[in-house]
């Protein structure tokens, strides 16, 4: 019987977060990029409750990662608001087709 | 006559041409008659300089006087010391003979002008610049020290510049004036280096301090070869002023000045200021730099001699012949002949300065005609001037009962012991060759001008003996070639009061070692005024060549005047088919041996040619980094042969463009696409982590 | 015990809680004045200035905050006070009140009036998230504070909706900065799991311990680093710059240049000092705990971010954008100051801070001006200008030379005590990369000056005539930079004063 | 007179005509011109009033107390950061021989420039500003003995001059000003490094007792100032004081300018106005030679001492460089301003000899080149201004057209060919002669006197196709010289021919400064003078 330990849900957490980035770098649409972002902030979140369960720290980490998924969420609303202004100007939240700033 | 009159009479002579031509520069323009004052000037100071010499040679004949003050005071350095640098005159026989030479040609030469000059639209000025040079001259003359000496003598420089380009309008006028200058210049830097090689040993300009220091042994930085440098390199100065090969290309180009200035600056002053010099700084001469300039001096005697021999211009040929007879001073000097050298000098003024008024007479009896062939019968026309210019003539050409004759004797009296005793036996064999080419050209310049019948009827026609105030000059002139001013026995100059009382050589200072074995001689007398005391062999010697030299000289003469006459007054022979018969040796001295040909394709093209490679390599290579792409494209444009344009500016210029590059670079980076930004953090990250690993 | 606690921790944070009630009145205000507004820039400078004045009192306060009595080890808090906070706090809200006035006079924000009331209110957000920023000595505190600040001025930065470009800038800076300062919150985990505990204080005594894995907690501190790196624009993490500083409204980008800046400099050298230094010496030479090479990878950073700063902006056309990537440098040349670990190193920071508030929205202030009357940021639209418009040219030339650094200009004695920290420190090769630097900062600089005097002026150039509000706006900004740039007793004196990082 | 702050009067003055200039309308030009000249003229009065009551025996250079006309007082002052010890910086100005003779020229040629500016025609107030704000600057350099107020003076040119350059310059101006402003400013951040390197290496004993780091000058040449282990101490085994010397020296020779820092110069001088050009060539350039003496050379007399031959053959190859250069060049003014870099070569030349006439040369050819170079550029503008080209093939024969002109033409040129009876020739006579007194450099030295042939060459041969020859008819009807012209010229003629004839009028005022250095140079920072510490 596989014994569920510290090092699985580090691996789960470095799975997640790989996948966060390669979502932000790969994903064209501007919500998709977005959750990527999320996969990140969770496995962040899963690395404090994780490093809080069984590294005997005390509940400080659970905590922050409440506080992380009250930020997300706060994170989230402006973003999409951010995304919904963008559709409105440019008809698309595709972002590499949102480039007229730069050198 | 005390010692303060005699240098407050000199200084005055020196300064007063200085006001002159301050006052006609200045006011010149307003008053068009201020010439007059500058005349009245050089008559008071020729006056004066009369009556310094007087006294001088009458009742002070073996004291000089010297009187200086401190010009500059610096220093109280360890590596220096103190430093003062004097300004002040010497006033010895030397010096109050060669006042009164300048003087009373420069005078002259005033005098004449007023006519010859007449309706120049520079007129006043002219006669500024003549005061100019005047005074300039006279600085040399009078100067103890060698600073001094090098002032008057740029100066001498300039204002020759300024009275050869008189005519600057026309470009072959300012063109030899630059060339005259700047040909100086090069000797300049010679003698410049040779008087700090003294300063930097001696502390002083002054050359009786410098020479007394010699003579106590010490000598620039301990080595003989250095004072033999030394005494080599302030020759330079004279080969250039004295126009001495290789430099003498400038004189025969300076004809291109006005005629009575060809007479002051090229026969009587500024060329004789280089022998001049020579002979102020004779003591210090070691065996090894005499012979050098006696090599000189002989070599460019015979290199102007044979160029005069087939020259038309009546003004080029008296060009060479002062050239050559510079030559003859200068190897005088060399072989140690100092008196005849000096005595020379003064009694080539003086016919010199009659044979250029001369010519001056003629050009202007002709309407500036200068050519040779375009002249003949003037005899007639001019007889005034053919009188004084025959006796001239006469004089430079060495026959007895003339100035000439006694001092070109004593040179080749010289040369001759030289050869006897070193075994230098060129140099008096080219002193002779030279005396016979001299009568040879200086008779057929005479024939074909005065002689013969005229060749251009109009100009002949309206030719007409010039006006008194032309010919008083050269009449003075002329008077002052007979023998009789300078010696009671026209044989030999020995007897006379200028060779036995007014000027003696003087005693060598260098250490005994580097004097010619017969220079060896004791001291008697003050230090600076001690009269030699040849060794017995050299007085033998001289006696020895007295004679043959003599005699020998006057059947060279007469020779040469023969052959003159042979083939241009009787035309027994044809010259035109001797001519034709040695057509090379004919054009390689008709054309001036190629030196002036030579020297434009060497020396000036490769300055010009310097010049300009080095302002492209400015532009393209040192500013060029900067402009790096530009300056590429015309690096291979320059390969290509199209390199009329530009190096140096090209490095800056490249080190702008290559950041302007990393700029541009950079911009490709910044797509504007978020994505490709965060990518680059990605990348950041795993970059930090392998190079920043943990200690 | 812990109520007493607390309150003192309270007392602490007096600015905060002041700036925060204003916040609440200004939004109270906001819907009261519905319809007319303009009362509402008043208010917002009124409560930044009542903040600046609690801030003030808290110069010779000193503390630590809300510390945690369950801790075992020793006891800090979540935050410190102390003069070194004060005085960025200070830089924080001398911006912020100019940039009040800025916006009053802006006319991008004049053509939103309407909704100047929220604008006002995401700025406090941002101060009260630099103020938190700033101060925080617990990386939970840090993550928070920065979100707080990021969030505001992700809105901000597309607040005026005016152009294409307004939008495009909110969402680079969003998705940018979300997703580092995701990144950062990784690296937050991963120390915490190293070391047990997110307060800076604590972290600090266990790295000096033997049994840390160095590799994980150099991966943890660069993962942190991208979030700083971020905030403080340095390279290479400062992608995002130039073009939200562009789309940006102008006195958003003023705001970010400056105190934005300035409390990410805060809060990495809090960080810096706090976790990483174990002692200062009498020379005050700061003693690195040997886990992470700092001083490197500083180095290697401040040299990448002022030469990439500069070589970018050579030729850009467009003002707002170039600088942008002056400000890109600027941030090299302070990490200078950061990378000698010394005092001096860190009075350095503090002197060019001050400086670089004064000439750095002294330039934004013109290009505002200017953009006011042409509507345009384009360096071609200042051709001539320098003929039509003394003041203003005369004034930004003063600014552009003085972010050049030549004397005797604040500028140059900014830089003049970087370089000073650097040669004490005998780090001269990269005080020669960083004055070279500045040589190719000229350029740039000096091109605006060109196109303003050097371009004749045309009957197309136009004439701009500041308001008598913004003619002593622009004095204020200009006559400290020739005054300091003489006499700079005053401000070395104050920055002086302020070199208390609390710890240790 | 001691209690008047002369000084600050003679370098502030300025500041305040620009002050008072800012105050007037644009359309009151000539209230602008007047106040400018005004200004300028009384700044000539002050210098003679300096002049009048120099004290001629007193050295300075390394030594506060004879120093003269000093104005010293804290400046900015930060006590008590223990780590640093006192902050203190001071105003302090003073004159000696060395700095003397540039304050007189700059008074000097800041008045002639101003006559010269009277024909520029639009932008005046802002023209005039810059001017003397410009002038402020260049006094303050000389007169500063504090390194940080020099530095502020030092940089404080930089701006007006890219202004004066770029806005009333020639065709190529913005290149040529940005060239100027780039290639300077790049020199002189290697002056600040090495300041701020001394600064941490020499402290002062303050009357309390107490040793504070610092920027004096004059504290900095004291050996035994110096800390054990500073970066730029002789104490210091590892010291970097060879390399620093490089880099001050790179920073000064920008400015001389060194061949191969050279390249900014023709380009500033072909495209700034005449008068610009007259204070570039005649003030600004010897403010890298005067760094050179007044700071590089006492504080570094160790390494002076081993890079002597080096700084010699730097002036050599200047002198000649700058002459075939100029030689090849068409346009009249770039003629004139590659001259310049000729010339100047002379001034490292006899900086070079560490010998008092070689010292006293220099600082006199800074001088000299100062008048006959402005004299020079004058000329060029009168023609220009004529004219409207510098072409020097387009003249021919002006001689006869502008005779005034020529005149003024030849004592110019002949001065800066070095003739006797000119004061060039003094200040060249006396750099060779110190020059060739020492062996190691004696080969450059003769070497460099090429560059009097070349000088002669390149002057006459420019004198000849402008002035002589034929006259081009295109220039027919050109006016010879006005009224203000002759204002320019004759003073400086004038000057040119008196300091020719009596140089020792300026020479003595040097001399006991020079003897002063070059004792020093010899006797200090000496492994015995180190050690004894």
């Amino acid at each position: 019987m596989l014994q569920v330990g510290l090092a699985h849900f580090l691996v789960v957490s470095a799975i997640l977060f790989s996948l966060g980035i390669y979502g932000i770098i790969t994903r064209k649409n501007a919500v998709m990029v977005l959750m990527g972002l999320e996969l990140i902030l969770n496995a962040a979140n899963i690395n404090f409750v994780a490093f809080s369960k069984y590294g005997n720290l005390g509940i400080n980490g659970q905590i922050v990662a409440l506080f992380v998924i009250i930020l997300a969420a706060a994170e989230a609303a402006i973003a999409l608001a951010i995304v919904l202004n963008v559709y409105k100007t440019f008809a698309n939240v595709n972002v590499d087709e949102i480039n007229n700033l730069k050198d | 006559m005390t010692e303060s009159l005699f240098t407050i009479l000199s200084i005055i002579i020196l300064f007063l041409p200085l006001l002159g031509f301050a006052v006609v520069l200045l006011l010149g323009k307003r008053l068009p008659k201020l010439y007059l004052f500058e005349i009245a000037v050089i008559s008071i100071t020729f006056l004066l300089s009369v009556i310094v010499m007087y006294f001088k040679l009458a009742y002070s004949i073996d004291r000089d006087i010297i009187a200086s003050f401190n010009w500059i005071t610096i220093g109280a350095a360890p590596l220096s010391g103190v430093l003062n640098i004097e300004l002040g005159i010497k006033i010895d026989n030397v010096t109050v003979i060669m006042l009164f030479v300048v003087n009373l040609i420069s005078m002259l030469v005033h005098i004449f002008s007023i006519e010859y000059m007449r309706g120049d639209i520079r007129y006043n000025r002219y006669f500024a610049y003549l005061g100019l040079f005047t005074f300039s001259m006279l600085g040399i003359v009078v100067t103890h020290n060698l600073l001094m000496m090098y002032i008057y003598w740029e100066l001498v420089g300039l204002s020759s510049y300024l009275l050869i380009g008189h005519w600057f309008e026309k470009k072959s006028a300012a063109d030899a004036a630059k060339k005259a200058f700047i040909v100086n210049r090069i000797g300049d830097i010679g003698m410049f280096i040779g008087i700090l090689i003294l300063f930097t040993q001696y502390k002083t300009f002054t050359f009786d301090k410098i020479f007394y220091q010699i003579s106590q042994g010490n000598i620039p930085f301990n080595s003989e070869a250095w004072l033999t440098a030394t005494g080599i390199l302030i020759f330079m100065g004279a080969v250039g002023k004295s126009a001495q090969f290789p430099l003498h290309v400038w004189l025969p180009d300076a004809m291109e000045g006005p005629t009575p200035v060809s007479a002051l600056i090229h026969a009587a002053t500024m060329v004789a200021a280089g022998v001049f010099l020579v002979t102020r700084v004779f003591v210090m001469l070691t065996a090894d730099a005499m012979l050098v300039i006696a090599v000189v001096g002989a070599f460019t005697s015979l290199v102007a001699a044979t160029i005069a021999l087939t020259q038309n211009d009546i003004k080029k040929v008296l060009a060479y012949s002062t050239v050559s007879q510079l030559g003859y001073m200068i190897m005088s000097l060399g072989v140690g002949a100092y008196v005849f050298a000096f005595f020379h000098l003064v009694t080539h003024a003086f016919f010199k300065a009659c044979l250029f008024l001369g010519s001056g007479s003629v050009i202007h009896a002709m309407h500036h005609e200068q050519d040779i062939r375009n002249m003949g019968g003037l005899r007639k026309k001019l007889p005034l001037t053919y009188a004084t210019f025959l006796m001239s003539t006469i004089a430079i050409s060495g026959i007895p009962l003339t100035s000439g004759f006694l001092s070109k004797d004593g040179i080749l009296a010289g040369t001759l012991a030289f050869g006897k005793l070193t075994g230098h036996w060129l140099i008096p064999i080219i002193g002779f060759t030279v005396a016979a080419m001299t009568a040879f050209y200086m008779f057929r310049l005479v024939i074909l001008t005065f002689h013969g019948k005229p060749r251009d009827h109009h100009k002949y026609d309206h030719a007409h003996e010039s006006s008194w105030v032309m010919v008083a000059p050269l009449v003075v002139l002329a008077a002052l070639s007979i023998f009789i001013w300078y010696t009671p026995n026209p044989l030999s100059p020995d007897a006379g009061w200028f060779m036995s009382s007014w000027v003696k050589t003087p005693v060598t200072v260098v250490p005994e070692n580097t004097r010619f074995e017969f220079m060896q001689s004791a001291v008697q007398g003050g230090e600076s005024h001690g009269e030699i005391v040849h060794s017995p062999l050299y007085t033998e010697t001289m006696h020895w060549a007295h004679y043959p030299a003599m005699i020998m000289s006057i059947v060279l003469a007469g020779f040469g005047i023969l052959l003159a006459f042979t083939l241009y007054q009787w035309k027994k022979i044809n010259a035109d088919k001797i001519a034709d018969r040695i057509k090379p040796l004919y054009n390689f001295s008709l054309n001036k041996w190629y030196l002036d040909e030579a020297y434009d394709a060497t020396a000036i093209s490769g300055t010009i040619s310097l010049a300009k490679i080095l302002s492209w390599f400015d532009n393209k290579i040192v500013d060029g980094a900067v402009n790096g792409s530009a300056w590429l494209g015309r690096f291979v444009s320059k390969i290509s042969g199209l390199f009329d344009t530009y190096v140096i500016d090209g490095f800056v210029n490249f080190t702008a463009f290559f950041s302007g590059f990393i700029g541009f670079a950079l911009r490709k980076i910044h797509t504007g696409k978020v994505q490709t930004y965060l990518v680059f953090v990605v990348f950041a990250v795993i970059i930090l982590l392998l190079f920043f690993k943990p200690f | 015990m812990e109520l007493n606690n607390l309150y003192q921790s309270l007392n602490l944070i007096l600015p905060e809680i002041v700036l925060s009630i204003s916040l609440v009145v200004l939004v109270l205000a906001d819907l009261i004045f519905h319809k007319d507004k303009r009362l509402i820039p008043y208010i917002a400078g009124i409560g930044i200035a009542i903040t600046g004045a609690f801030v003030i009192n808290q110069f010779n306060v000193s503390g630590f905050g809300f510390q945690s009595s369950t801790q075992t080890m020793r006891n800090y808090g979540l935050i410190a006070v102390d003069s070194f906070g004060v005085f960025f706090k200070l830089i924080v809200i001398a911006s912020s009140i100019l940039i009040v006035f800025f916006s009053s006079s802006s006319g991008e924000i004049n053509k939103i009036k309407g909704r100047i009331g929220e604008y006002y209110a995401l700025i406090y957000g941002m101060i009260l998230g630099m103020f938190f920023m700033i101060i925080a000595t617990d990386l939970i505190l840090i993550y928070l504070s920065l979100e707080l600040l990021s969030l505001s001025s992700y809105v901000l930065a597309g607040f005026t909706k005016l152009r294409d470009r307004n939008s495009e800038a909110s969402l680079k800076y969003l998705l940018y900065g979300a997703v580092s300062s995701g990144i950062m919150l990784f690296g937050i985990s991963i120390i915490y799991g190293i070391t047990g505990s997110t307060n800076l204080y604590i972290i600090n005594s266990l790295i000096q311990g033997p049994h840390i894995n160095l590799f994980t907690l150099s991966f943890s501190v660069i993962l942190i680093l991208v979030g700083i790196g971020y905030k403080i624009s340095s390279a290479p993490f400062h992608f995002w710059t130039p073009d939200v500083y562009e789309g940006a409204p102008i006195t958003i980008t003023a705001f970010l240049s400056v105190a934005s800046k300035a409390a990410g400099f805060a809060l990495l050298i809090r960080f810096v000092k706090t976790t990483f230094v174990s002692y200062i010496d009498a020379e005050g030479v700061w003693a690195l705990i040997n886990v992470f090479d700092w001083q490197s990878i500083l180095i290697a950073i401040s040299i990448l971010t002022m030469t990439l700063g500069n070589f970018s902006a050579l030729w850009q056309n467009n003002l707002k954008r170039m600088l942008a990537y002056s400000s890109i440098a600027h941030a090299g040349y302070i990490l200078l100051g950061l990378v000698v670990f010394t005092n001096q190193g860190l009075l350095a920071i503090l002197i060019y801070f001050v400086f670089y508030l004064l000439m750095n929205l002294g330039a934004f202030l013109v290009v505002m001006l200017i953009a006011n009357k042409t509507n345009s940021e384009e360096i071609d639209d200042y051709d001539g200008l320098g003929y039509t418009s003394p003041l203003i040219g005369v004034s930004f030339a003063i600014f552009l030379i003085s972010l050049t650094g030549l004397p005797p200009t604040a500028g140059f004695i900014g830089k003049l005590y970087l370089f000073i920290a650097l040669v004490d420190a005998k780090m001269i090769v990269v005080a020669v990369i960083a004055l070279l630097n500045s040589v190719v900062s000229l350029y740039y600089y000096v091109r605006v000056l060109k196109h303003m005097y050097l371009t004749k002026a045309t009957d197309y150039t136009p004439q701009i005539i500041p308001s008598f509000g913004n003619k002593i706006l622009l004095l204020i900004l200009v006559i400290p930079i020739l005054v300091f740039g003489i006499y700079f007793e005053p401000i070395i004196n104050l920055a002086k004063n302020s070199l208390v990082i609390l710890g240790l | 007179m001691m209690g008047f702050p002369i000084l600050t009067f003679i370098t502030f003055l300025p500041v305040l005509g620009m002050i008072l200039i800012l105050f007037l309308k644009k359309e009151q030009t000539n209230t602008i011109k007047y106040t400018t000249l005004i200004i300028t003229a009384l700044q000539v009065v002050l210098a003679i009033i300096l002049l009048a009551n120099y004290n001629y025996s007193a050295a300075g250079v390394y030594e506060e107390k004879s120093f003269q006309f000093i104005e010293k007082f804290r400046w900015i002052e930060i006590s008590g950061i223990s780590w640093l010890g006192t902050v203190k910086i001071d105003y302090f100005l003073g004159v000696d021989g060395l700095s003397m003779p540039m304050v007189l020229l700059t008074a000097l040629i800041s008045f002639i420039a101003t006559i010269s500016s009277w024909n520029i025609n639009h932008s005046l107030k802002g023209y005039f500003a810059l001017f003397l704000l410009l002038d402020t600057g260049m006094m303050g350099v000389f007169v500063a003995l504090d390194f940080f107020l020099f530095y502020i003076f030092w940089e404080l040119m930089l701006l007006p001059m890219y202004f004066l350059i770029g806005i009333w310059g020639g065709p190529r101006k913005e290149y040529a000003a940005i060239k100027f402003f780039i290639y300077t400013l790049f020199g002189s951040i290697f002056i600040l490094l090495v300041m701020i390197g001394l600064y941490f290496s020499a402290t002062e004993t303050l009357a309390d007792g107490t040793k504070v780091f610092t920027f004096n000058i004059l504290q900095l040449m004291n050996s035994s100032n110096y800390t054990s282990d500073g970066l730029l101490s002789p104490l210091n085994p590892n010291n970097l004081r060879f390399i620093a010397y490089l880099a001050l020296f790179v920073g000064f020779a920008i400015k001389i300018p060194m061949f191969p820092f050279h390249t900014w110069l023709p380009d500033a001088h072909v495209e700034a106005p005449t008068p610009i050009s007259v204070i570039l060539a005649g003030v600004l350039l010897k403010m890298g030679t005067y760094g050179i003496l007044r700071i590089s050379y006492p504080i570094f007399p160790d390494i002076t001492r081993d890079l002597m031959w080096w700084i010699a053959l730097f002036g050599m190859i200047n002198i000649i460089y700058g002459a075939f250069v100029a030689l090849a060049q068409k346009d009249f003014k770039k003629l004139i301003a590659y001259s310049s870099v000729s010339h100047m070569g002379y001034v490292l030349l006899g900086m070079a000899s560490l010998t008092t006439a070689g010292v006293n040369g220099a600082i006199f050819q800074m001088f000299n080149h100062g008048t006959i170079t402005a004299m020079l550029f004058l000329i060029v503008g009168v023609v220009y201004d004529r004219t409207h080209t510098r072409g020097i093939d387009d003249f021919g024969g002006l001689a006869t057209q502008m005779p005034a002109y020529t005149g003024f033409v030849t004592v110019a040129f002949f001065a800066a060919i070095g003739l006797p009876g000119m004061s060039g020739f003094i200040s060249e006579a006396l750099v060779f002669v110190g020059a060739f007194g020492v062996e190691s450099i004696r080969i450059l030295t003769i070497l460099s006197t090429l560059g009097i042939l070349l000088g002669a060459g390149y002057m006459l041969w420019t004198l000849q196709r402008i002035f002589f020859g034929p006259l081009n008819g295109k220039w027919s009807s050109l006016k010879d010289l006005e009224f203000r012209e002759y204002a320019m010229l004759i003073p400086l003629s004038i000057i040119i021919i008196f300091l020719g004839v009596y140089p020792s009028a300026m020479l003595d005022i040097m001399n006991t400064s020079v003897n002063s250095l070059v004792n020093f140079l010899h006797t200090n920072f000496t492994a015995t003078t180190i050690s004894g510490f």
